[in-house]
């Protein structure tokens, strides 16, 4: 049987290529970001994605146009995911007009209300509520949409996890929580920061259907997804989904890591959502040599496009520093 | 809607109006449904207006204040109720962080049209956790607005305003004039969310005040008047942003200002507005700005020991005699 | 067999008076406060416990007297079980210098460090980290004690709730969470507050053990704490009882009742705490009439002694307003 | 210890000093442990001093506040590190409603001998969600301490006093602080808590700030002396109580004063202190004082806006070159 390990979903090629594409697409955004960052072209904080690919791209594949995205300050694999432009995204980091929140953000704030991307919120946890929100502006105003929340596994200690998982619940709107478990709060490793750390029992116990899912796995992810989406978006309440990953890189750019070995990351490495995936689709016989020098090659080609577009863009003129803090009155 | 009314009712009234007028607008928050508000502002409402629109939530502040910025993003126009400014700590994270960030951050793409309601002040024994005067502290944010109704017609009147705002607008009641009687013209409703009011003109002194101060201070000019001191009383009404020229203009009249806020001293609103005038009205000065605020304690449950350490008319009238005392 | 519904604890005579009359002590004490507030002698917010009162009384059976308690501001009967002299606490209500807390905190705000009673907190939940505090401060120093928090169904759905029993679980931290479910949040049902009611789940759910008592059966709570507390004690971890109870009176003297019917207040008021275990005591020839008449007139004089002491206590200068904002330098 | 040091070897000499010093004292925080701290100020603590000293928490910072708290209540003296101000504003309530009115609601039974420690301020392009300068807030509350050290030998010595106050101490320190070298000298640490310091001495104008900003003002004055304007540079060290006494003596010898705060201008802490000069000190003046604040906007991230939005050298000399001008 040439599909081993596949779930049950039909596998085009055009598909699963798509799928690989657009992980190579956040790896080689990332590799660049960070290379950047060490010249001083990007400033701040920043925090790659790198290892956790598979979960955004799986899970952004459920999603349609209408439904909501809420993303944390690890959200650069969210944003092209969800088919916002390379360029606009580094042109943010770069702090440049141009960029997708006018260089106001920067990497923790990606937002583009055209693709009902919100954002990009720095503040552990506190991403949740405003989902919920979505979700509720949503539900009254009849519309069969999803808002998807990502967080991370240290988002669970905080309160604002179990009181927006609560709401959601018990008012049954339609909001699918994502949480990125990737083993680490910053530092802190799971064990020593959740008494529990069955974290789908946690959700059970809200009221909410919660479901594990292997984060490494975009196929998993992608079947996981879509499965539930559905019964999300007709309004049968919120669902928790728990994807397993683990972060390669540190947590900002500031983090010595201290506190893992570097053999558990290696072991980690060995399940490179990428390389795994990769290694698949030659078993069947959906990828070649050349298919994957093509695919490193438009990659390339857009991550150098996009910092063109970041390099060439215009300074936001100081004189406009406090534009946007209240909306010019006739609006909305 | 004309006549008198009180206070409560007119919250009610303003709710009423907004949930009739726009099928966007919905309210939320802990016990404004069943039990009909805290403060009974949303009593009869849930009867009227069903569930959907009048939501009772958990006592879970940071949550449902943060849906209602999400829902405000969703296209809704949600008025939050937060029982009282003592719990809003709870949200304020979803307030400094989310509020009044969103629209700088997302670079100008959105906005955050919410209402939020609260309870505030001192003077009913509740002790030190529920006699809070915070707005001060919200009158600092940039990115959201914050309004102090002190009248029955403003109570009526800037709810209306505040839906029509596209960013986010923080309303403070003070709890002590929720039985308060007054009269309400709807054909006379302010107009203006953000001006000050001069609530009786004087010479002398001006008493620049808001809330539920602004009563005390209106009686200690009555006193003062008898004493031949012509005080004229401004009620703020906006505390963010601040009606600067309004309390110039005042000054620059009276030379002389008193700042009554029921706010503990140091860091209060009071501050910023001696600093104002410091600012721009130095020269016009004829003695030091002075303010009466609340002493700088927790406040206590009993009685004798909480008048005492709020504002009253009578310290009013004080403060007001000793700078007439005063050189210059 | 004389003794039916009697849980594996020896019957002393003594003893279960002791209960009967620790749970009349507070009945007629509130009874007393509601009196003397429709008069103005108590002012500011009153939660009265009628109803609740084997909750408070059972529990505390449990604690000696190096235990500490955490409660809410509807505390009067946990501190008349804990052994606060009931005139201090009338005189507190009071606002008179002789009261527990000088009459700085009133009826929400009972403290008396000498009973390591502390306090009587106003704000939902806020409690729990203080209590996960003191008991931080025991096992630091190696001190086997309990630190009993009491709170109710309403705090659950804060998100201080879930913090403090994760934190305390994961540090094994010693803290008996008491939660007095009287199925009201103020005038939110449990059912309209949680979408999942079933607290001792969520309270596994972070890694508790966790129980559900009878809380309108004194010697069910009294078993069942002793049978936990001990536990906590010796460093195996916090505990969660969840005491399933009923509020008889309003929520506080402003409160319309306009959430529940009269009917279902009467249904309750059948399982009344005092009737039904003086019942009981009467069935096991435990209580007489001319014991009842005489316990009444004890708590009657000693409820009239309370209202003396508070009547004749002092005012506290307004000069010393500002007193006991900072520590005394020199202190401790 | 001395010699010379950065403010974050100072912090965690002092962090050292404490835990080795006193049984009751322990360290927790998040990442406080493994990580060796968000700003690297406890590395090495969790191994010299083991789990129960140096304790990491989940992301929970009301409950690990609380925790604080409760634990200073049964005899201990935490040190509890709230990673950056941003984030306390999920702590505030257990803050503002335990930790500042327990001894009062008690009736004086009890201390809360906590203390806490906090990053703050911007410049490192952090954003509007991770760069606030809210110490001014927490100067509002009556019931606990503020202070921020600005110095290396502050950052060396405040904790330590810190430890000996009864009360609950809040130390700010300005993240752009911590890499800054400079001399420590054990024997001549700082004795006193909440007296100012002035930084250098002039004649012609006062300079009134704190933390980050003290260089700035330190460098502008060095300009200004270029120029022939020779200020004074007083240097808060306490934010709450405040040095009225010491405020009043420069004004008094300089007849002009700037204060020059980071937080947002309005209801900001240089409020407070202009109208403090304002009732103490207004026929000394020779001119109003003047505020140098932050802009009204959530911080952008761009750095030329960022730094637009700071309180620079440069903008302090060309205020304090604005008030020469002014008449008076
Ligand atoms: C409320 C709050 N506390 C602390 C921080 C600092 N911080 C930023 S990310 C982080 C760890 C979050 O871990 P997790 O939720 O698992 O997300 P991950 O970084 O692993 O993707 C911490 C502690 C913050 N941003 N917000
Ligand atoms: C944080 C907070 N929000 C709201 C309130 C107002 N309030 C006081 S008691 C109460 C209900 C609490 O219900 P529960 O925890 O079940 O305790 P119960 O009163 O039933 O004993 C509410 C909403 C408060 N005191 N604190
Ligand atoms: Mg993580
Ligand atoms: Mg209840």
């Amino acid at each position: 049987m040439p599909f081993p390990c596949l779930p049950n979903l039909p596998v085009e090629r055009d598909r699963v290529l798509h799928l690989l594409r657009e992980m190579l697409r956040i790896r080689r955004f990332e590799e660049k970001a960070a290379e950047l960052y060490t010249v001083g072209k990007i400033r701040g904080f920043l925090h790659l994605y790198i290892g956790e690919e598979a979960v955004a791209v799986g899970a952004m594949q459920a999603l349609t146009a209408d439904d909501a995205i809420v993303a944390t300050y690890r959200e650069h694999g969210h944003a092209l995911a969800r088919g916002i432009p390379a360029g606009p995204l580094m042109a943010e980091m770069y702090g440049k007009a141009n960029g997708v929140s006018r260089g106001r953000g920067g990497s923790m704030h990606f937002f583009d209300v055209s693709r009902r991307f919100y954002g990009g919120h720095a503040i552990v946890g506190a991403g949740l509520p405003i989902a919920v929100g979505l979700a509720l502006a949503d539900r009254l105003q009849g519309r069969p949409r999803v808002t998807a929340c990502f967080f991370g596994d240290g988002a669970v200690a905080e309160g604002e996890f179990h009181e927006s998982l609560n709401l959601a619940a018990l008012w049954k709107l339609p909001v699918l929580f994502l949480c990125e478990n990737n083993l680490y709060a910053m530092g802190t490793a799971i064990a020593r920061h959740q008494a529990q750390p069955d974290l789908a029992r946690k959700a059970e116990s809200a009221g909410l259907c919660a479901e594990v899912v292997d984060g490494m796995d975009v196929l998993a992810v992608e079947a996981a997804t879509r499965r539930v989406a559905d019964t999300v978006r007709l309004g049968l309440g919120p669902h928790f989904l728990e994807l397993q990953t683990y972060r390669f890189r540190a947590h900002s750019m500031y983090d010595p890591e201290l506190y893992r070995t570097k053999e558990e990351v290696e072991q980690w490495k060995i399940r490179d959502p990428i390389a795994t995936f990769a290694t698949r689709l030659r078993e069947w016989r959906l990828l070649s040599d050349p298919d994957w020098a093509a695919l490193e090659a438009t990659v390339a080609g857009e991550i150098e496009d996009a910092v063109r577009v970041a390099e060439e863009g215009p300074w936001e003129p100081v004189a406009d520093l406090t534009r946007d803090v209240y909306t010019p009155s006739g609006t909305p | 809607m004309t006549g008198k009314l009180t206070y409560r009712e007119a919250v009610r009234a303003a709710l009423r109006e907004a949930l009739a007028g726009d099928p966007r607008v919905f309210l939320m928050g802990e016990d404004v449904g069943r039990y009909g508000g805290a403060y009974a502002c949303s009593k009869g409402l849930l009867e009227e207006f069903g569930g959907d629109r009048v939501r009772d939530t958990p006592l879970s502040e940071s949550t449902f204040v943060g849906a209602g910025i999400g829902a405000a993003l969703g296209g809704m126009r949600p008025i939050v109720e937060v029982m009282t400014v003592n719990f809003s700590l709870l949200a304020l994270d979803q307030i400094v962080n989310n509020a009044a960030t969103l629209r700088h951050m997302s670079g100008g793409q959105l906005s955050v049209p919410l209402v939020v309601r609260m309870a505030t002040g001192g003077g009913r024994q509740l002790a030190a956790q529920h006699s809070h005067s915070l707005e001060g502290w919200y009158a600092h944010i940039p990115g959201i607005k914050v309004v102090a109704p002190a009248t029955v017609a403003d109570a009526r009147g800037m709810l209306r305003l505040a839906l029509r705002d596209p960013d986010p607008v923080f309303i403070f009641e003070h709890a002590m004039l929720y039985p308060m009687e007054g009269e309400v013209d709807d054909a006379a409703l302010p107009r203006d969310l953000t001006r000050a009011a001069v609530r009786r003109s004087g010479v002398d002194v001006t008493v620049i005040t808001y809330g539920g101060s602004l009563w005390k201070a209106l009686e200690a000019a009555e006193q003062l008047a008898e004493e031949g001191i012509e005080a004229e009383v401004l009620d703020l009404r906006s505390l963010r942003p601040l009606d600067t020229q309004g309390i110039m203009a005042s000054v620059a009249k009276t030379h002389r200002a008193l700042v009554v806020d029921e706010a503990w001293r140091t860091g209060s609103l009071a501050a910023e507005i001696s600093a104002q005038i410091m600012e721009g009205a130095f020269y016009d000065l004829d003695a030091p700005v002075a303010r009466l605020c609340s002493a700088e304690v927790p406040m206590p449950y009993a009685k004798h020991l909480e008048d005492a350490a709020l504002p009253q008319a009578t310290t009013i009238v004080d403060a007001i005699r000793g700078m007439r005392k005063r050189r210059g």
